[in-house]
């Protein structure tokens, strides 16, 4: 395979354990614009893990996923009081937030970005973005993810049927969180240099498109919708300077034309039916 | 009526404030194991409000809720669901996008260890779908098992959020207007189900203004107006009581 | 069902079908071709230097063509765009050296890109020099492939600051820098008040660093700060879209001091900001500087500039063009005079040539003087510190960025 | 900060103190007010436009960062050619206005009823493509007026406001009070009311909804215009990247002020303005950012309705 593609893939393979840990929330039906804030949390807990602590790269990420969900889940209490569009702008703050304080943290670099990390392989990056993809898709099969269903789709008839939607909802965060810092790990081992500018609403917004380009509805999505995002800017490369305008215009038109992303339940089980008849 | 056994469901002088406004004031009402009773009154009475204080989704500004003697007025609405209090709703509340076979799964308690919760339910959960199954054989919901819940005909919607409450194993259960809407023959199929839930020992409340339906389903009758108990007794004591008839027929004429 | 099938195979048809246009494949370097690559920021916030070094590396190829080519081989440069996205440019990189096979990579031009794009040139094995990257020690980590056609802002300052005292009779200074921006920051919060201390310059602001952050419209209240100071001078470490920002606010508040900076404030741009504010920087390049070679190249590029559009009617070459061109030119040189074959089965021993000469550089003709590269990967070369005033640079002092500060330049 | 307390900003001793608070440390804090107010009133002017489209339909339109961009660009091109500034301010707003309208019938009209991220991208796409247009039209590098335009300036002491300044704050203040007079007095206002309250019933009620979401974009984009050009003419330089860091921070102001009244801006966007320098004024201007989205977050946190919202927020919950 040509290191051209296995940089692509890496990319994409990082881009989708973003796009989860929004999934994940978003599951929940609660909408996130900070989550490069918690990749920025992972990625420096697992730079520090291996470059200050020696630790290998697969403990450092575990131990940040851990730091990083609970953050989540501190998060996600006060995200409780919030809704939609406002628990949205919350997390867009949250994110700056972090990314403000990761500039001001001289111990690591602050503005002057941090290295020492080993670079890790794309067999790697994927081993990783497979088995969150994998476990995302078995919880999908699971009474668990009924529940989540049940909560985004209607919080107060959840909890009159039982359903504790303050649990789901702030576990939610914390798995997305979890989540996130593995990305964000990931990313800083794979470009073994990072900044606080590589954690901006930029980037929480890219996970949010992956997403929703891609499919909000199932895991798969986040796969489909990372895949395009990276893929597209490269494929427009022939347009030269109207690249990115296009690439704009485009992400417009596929929503025009598929609101509710590339795929959706039902058309995964039309390919099911299809496949078998 | 036997007073060694604490009453399935009490309400203790219930007061609900919204701001100035009491929606209910000093409501006090039993459920005795194994009882149907009614819940009735003109619109705006207070009915919905009584359910909603009942289940946690209101919190009651004065006055207590027991099931089986234990308080519960203080709880959130899941923990008095799973304390054995399940509902149905007037607007139906189906969840979208989900069959009528998840609907079954949806609301069932689960016993163990959390981390079953998050394994694929065909390894992890049989008792689960073994009751789900009792359930929807009980409705007669097997023909639509796999339809969205939400693109059935209304009766059978109602039958489902019937069944959805009924998986979760309640000891009293709060029908909010089973019957609205449908016709006499699906009215006295959903009649037959109550009564057979009876006969399984669940306690049963509802609201209804169906009156026929009523008289001939419950055991006793609650009658409210403008969220006072005016009325309290057996379906023929209420035909005859002139202050229920007030309410009723007063405004009416 | 069926119309929501559509739908989909329309969303992926819209992506396909782009990359059907495209999907010619990577191109393999002909026997007959010597292939170069360039990684630059055609579009993003620094699209204006990535767009004039396009340029500029059309006009090297299409000189070097027209002079019969490198050892009778048609010379072919690919540039690539990063988009000013560092991840970009790492995969710009991968494309280049695995799949268009290219001798050796001009590029990134940022720090952030090259921080990022330097390893995966060692991982490859491929030369890649960055044209404007002055961040400290960036080429020093990612030994032996990268290298920088720049000097380090440590290096440069050193010789900026006496002449910004002796000139302007500073005393003490205020120091305003854009914390968002690696490079800035460092200089801003180390090297200048290092250079500040050992010039005998007070910092008026030592201990309450005045920042703030790219992209910032209104720096009013960093500005009333530094005039409540009442400094002899400003130290102002930004890019120069931002620090255009800063100098236009000491202008509106009557901050009418030297500015004194790296080579980041380099550029026409800031000239304009506010023409009787004094500003000194250090230069390896500047449009007006005199000499046949640097007057010949101003020539030649800028009526090409004056082809693409949205750029500033009387745009001029800057220093990064120059410093790509130097980058163009010396690895021309290299495949000249290291027997690089240019042949597929060749092209590891190639590049190992390329980067083996590069090391060994001495003298080479640029377009301000001699060019070597240190052990740190970056270049030994002439620099001039400038003062711009009235809207146009002049140079002050040539000093030399070689050790001893005279040999090699 | 050591030694710089809160109050007592640091100054030179041949700044001419005489007593422990100087005159000199007064006209520098009149000086920052004056620096916060009109930065304040930037903020007012894009958070408004936020809030219009907010307020109104509930959706996040990401693009008005780049109308103002726009905005700035339109009122450039105005003034090179040496028209006055007042020409400059309407084309800036008639553009900024049309470009509006065009996001609406392409990136917001076909998406009613989605949920709120997908309209949210959509005008992200938007903001991409304007982004990309303008650096290929008018490039990368700062846009610079090269003489100031209303170059007069106003000392009192050490302290000065120049006239663009004045002309910053009262031009807000007008179209402030000429939103506010739409709004309340007109009967487009009515509508727009009606269709923030319910569309539904609006439509019900006869209201055009879709002629009226068109009148919400377009009256947004023209203020967000409306500040392109006054701050491009206040800070003589703009580049197609000037909306992002602006954009992020108007957010936080509508957000302070509460979504659902549009005046909160009018008195958050000064306070924010006023926070923000006083933060690197007396504080650092490091933790300036963590201050101003601390403060957005705590502000959702405990008044979810905005400061001066009045009773439960439109997004509290119902049974």
């Amino acid at each position: 395979m040509s290191m051209y593609y296995a940089g692509i893939l890496s990319d994409i393979g990082i881009l989708l354990l973003g796009a989860l840990s929004v999934y994940i929330i978003l599951a929940t039906g609660q909408l996130s614009l900070g989550n490069a804030g918690f990749m920025g949390i992972g990625a420096y807990i697992t730079s520090w893990l291996t470059v200050e602590a020696g630790l290998p790269i697969t403990v450092a990420l575990v131990i940040a996923a851990l730091v990083s969900g609970a953050i989540g889940v501190a998060v996600g209490f006060p995200a409780l009081r919030l809704k939609g569009i406002y628990l949205a702008m919350a997390t867009l703050g949250f994110g700056e937030v972090v990314r403000s304080f990761l500039l001001n943290f001289a111990a690591m670099g602050g503005p002057e970005g941090f290295h020492g990390m080993h670079h890790i392989s794309t067999g790697y990056i994927w081993t990783w973005a497979v088995s969150v993809l994998v476990l995302v898709m078995l919880i999908e099969a699971s009474p668990i993810w009924l529940e989540i269903r049940a909560v985004r789709d209607d919080e107060t008839a959840a909890g009159l049927v039982g359903l504790n939607a303050t649990e789901i909802k702030v576990g939610a965060f914390g798995c997305g969180a979890a989540v996130a810092a593995i990305a964000g790990g990931l990313f800083a081992h794979h470009h073994v240099y990072i900044e606080p500018g590589n954690f901006s609403f930029e980037r929480s917004v890219d996970l949010v498109l992956a997403v929703i380009l891609g499919g909000s509805t199932v895991a798969s999505g986040a796969l489909a919708g990372a895949v395009m995002l990276v893929i597209l800017p490269e494929y427009l490369r022939f347009l030269a300077e109207w690249r990115f305008a296009a690439f704009g215009a485009l992400l417009i038109a596929m929503l025009l034309v598929r609101r509710q992303g590339l795929l959706d339940r039902a058309l995964l089980r039309f390919a099911w039916r299809g496949s078998r008849a | 009526m036997n007073t060694t056994l604490p009453p399935r469901l009490r309400l203790d002088r219930i007061t609900k404030a919204f701001g100035g406004v009491h929606a209910l004031t000093d409501l006090s009402l039993d459920v005795m194991p194994g009882q149907i009773i009614g819940l009735i009154g003109p619109n705006g009475a207070g009915k919905t409000t009584t359910f909603n204080v009942i289940t946690g989704a209101y919190r009651a500004s004065s006055g207590t809720v027991l099931l089986d003697g234990q308080a519960v007025t203080s709880e959130p609405p899941h923990k008095i669901a799973r304390a054995g209090i399940m509902r149905t709703f007037q607007n139906i509340r189906l969840f979208s996008d989900m069959t009528v076979w998840e609907h079954l799964l949806v609301a069932q308690p689960h016993s163990g260890l959390a981390v079953r919760r998050l394994l694929p339910m065909r390894f992890s959960n049989r008792k689960t779908i073994e009751r789900a199954e009792e359930v929807l054989e009980f409705f007669a919901l097997g023909n639509v098992r796999n339809r969205p819940a939400r693109t059935l005909p209304y009766g059978l919607q109602r039958r489902v959020e019937m069944a959805r409450a009924v998986t979760a194993r309640p000891r009293l259960l709060l029908l909010d207007e089973p019957v609205a809407g449908m016709n006499h023959d699906e009215a006295e199929a959903i009649r037959a189900l109550v009564l057979r839930l009876r006969q399984g020992g669940l306690s049963i409340l509802l609201i209804e203004h169906d009156m026929a339906f009523v008289m001939n389903l419950c055991d006793e009758l609650y009658v409210l107006d403008f969220g006072i108990l005016i009325a309290h007794g057996r379906p023929a004591e209420i035909r005859a009581n002139p202050a229920v008839l007030d309410a009723y027929l007063g405004r009416a004429a | 069902m069926t119309s929501s099938l559509t739908k989909v195979l329309g969303a992926a048809g819209l992506a396909a079908a782009l990359s059907g246009i495209i999907a010619s494949g990577p191109v393999h370097a002909a026997s007959a071709e010597i292939v170069l690559g360039a990684i630059v920021p055609s579009s993003g916030p620094f699209a204006e230097w990535g767009r004039t070094n396009t340029a500029t590396l059309q006009m090297l190829e299409k000189q070097v063509n027209d002079a019969g080519g490198v050892n009778g081989a048609k010379l072919r440069i690919v540039i690539l765009d990063d988009a000013t996205k560092p991840a970009q440019a790492t995969n710009d990189l991968r494309k280049l050296a695995g799949d268009d096979h290219v001798l050796a990579v001009a590029g990134p031009l940022t720090s952030s890109a090259a921080e990022v794009t330097f390893p995966v040139a060692n991982e490859m094995k491929v030369v890649a020099t960055s044209q404007a990257s002055s961040k400290p020690g960036v080429a020093k980590n990612n030994r032996p492939w990268a290298f920088r056609n720049t000097i380090d802002e440590s290096v440069l300052g050193r010789a900026t600051v006496p002449y910004y005292k002796k000139a302007f009779n500073i005393k003490s200074v205020a120091i305003i820098f854009d914390a968002k921006d690696a490079t800035a920051a460092t200089v801003g919060s180390k090297i200048m008040p290092g250079l500040m201390k050992e010039n005998g310059i007070e910092v008026l602001n030592a201990n309450d660093p005045l920042s703030f952050n790219t992209g910032d419209l209104d720096v009013s209240a960093q500005v009333t700060k530094i005039k409540a100071l009442n400094p002899d001078g400003v130290v102002v470490s930004a890019d120069y879209s931002q620090a255009v920002t800063v100098i236009r606010e000491m202008k509106r508040q009557g901050v009418i001091k030297p500015v004194v900076g790296s080579t980041q404030l380099i550029s026409s741009a800031i000239l304009k900001a506010a023409p009787e504010i004094p500003i000194v920087a250090p230069a390896t390049f500047y449009a007006s500087m005199p000499g046949d070679k640097p007057q010949t190249f101003v020539k030649e590029l800028t009526p090409l500039l004056h082809k693409i559009s949205g750029l500033p009617a009387e745009i001029e070459p800057s220093m990064y063009d120059a410093n790509i061109y130097e980058i163009g030119s010396i690895y021309i040189d290299a495949i000249k005079k290291a027997g690089v074959t240019g042949k597929p089965e060749d092209l590891e021993a190639d590049r190992t040539k390329i980067r083996d000469y590069m090391t060994k550089l001495s003298g080479f003709p640029g377009l301000g003087g001699p060019i070597a590269f240190n052990q740190d990967g970056d270049a030994i070369k002439a620099f001039y510190i400038v003062q711009g005033q009235n809207g146009a640079w002049e140079s002050k002092v040539r000093g030399c960025s070689a050790p001893d500060g005279k040999h090699g330049c | 900060m050591p030694g710089a307390g809160p109050g007592v900003p640091k100054t030179r001793s041949n700044a001419t103190p005489t007593s422990p608070i100087s005159f000199w440390d007064a006209f520098v804090l009149i000086q920052q007010l004056v620096n916060g107010l009109t930065l304040g009133a930037v903020y007012t002017l894009i958070a408004l436009s936020f809030s219009l489209v907010m307020g109104v339909l509930g959706v996040l339109n990401l693009a008005i960062a780049e109308l103002f961009m726009l905005g700035g660009y339109f009122g450039f091109a105005i003034l090179l050619a040496r028209l006055p500034l007042p020409v400059a301010l309407v084309a800036g707003m008639a553009g900024a206005a049309l470009v509006a309208a065009i996001v609406e019938r392409i990136g917001y009209q076909p998406f009613r009823g989605a949920p709120v991220v997908t309209p949210m991208l959509s005008t992200l796409g938007f903001s991409i493509i304007l982004q990309n247009v303008a650096t290929n039209v008018w490039g990368s590098d700062p846009l610079q007026l090269s003489d100031e335009v209303l170059s007069g300036r106003f000392n009192i002491g050490p302290a000065s406001i120049s006239a663009i300044q004045l002309v910053v704050l009262s031009v807000t203040v007008l179209l402030v009070a000429s939103l506010a007079f739409l709004v309340q007095q007109t009967s487009i206002g009515r509508a727009l009311r009606a269709v923030a309250e319910n569309r539904d019933v609006a439509r019900l009620l006869g209201v055009p909804a879709g002629r009226i979401t068109l009148i919400a974009f377009m009256l947004s984009g023209s203020l967000a215009g409306a500040a392109g050009v006054l701050i491009g003419v206040h800070y003589a330089a703009i580049t197609p990247y000037i909306g992002v860091e602006v954009g992020l921070k108007a957010i936080a102001v509508m957000v302070i002020g509460g979504t659902t009244r549009i005046w909160g801006s009018l008195i958050a966007g000064p306070l924010i303005g006023i926070v923000e320098v006083m933060t690197v004024a007396y504080v650092g201007s490091q933790i300036r950012d963590f201050v101003v989205y601390g403060l957005m977050i705590l502000i959702l946190l405990l008044r979810p309705q905005g400061l001066l919202g009045s009773g439960r927020g439109d997004q509290s919950q119902r049974v």
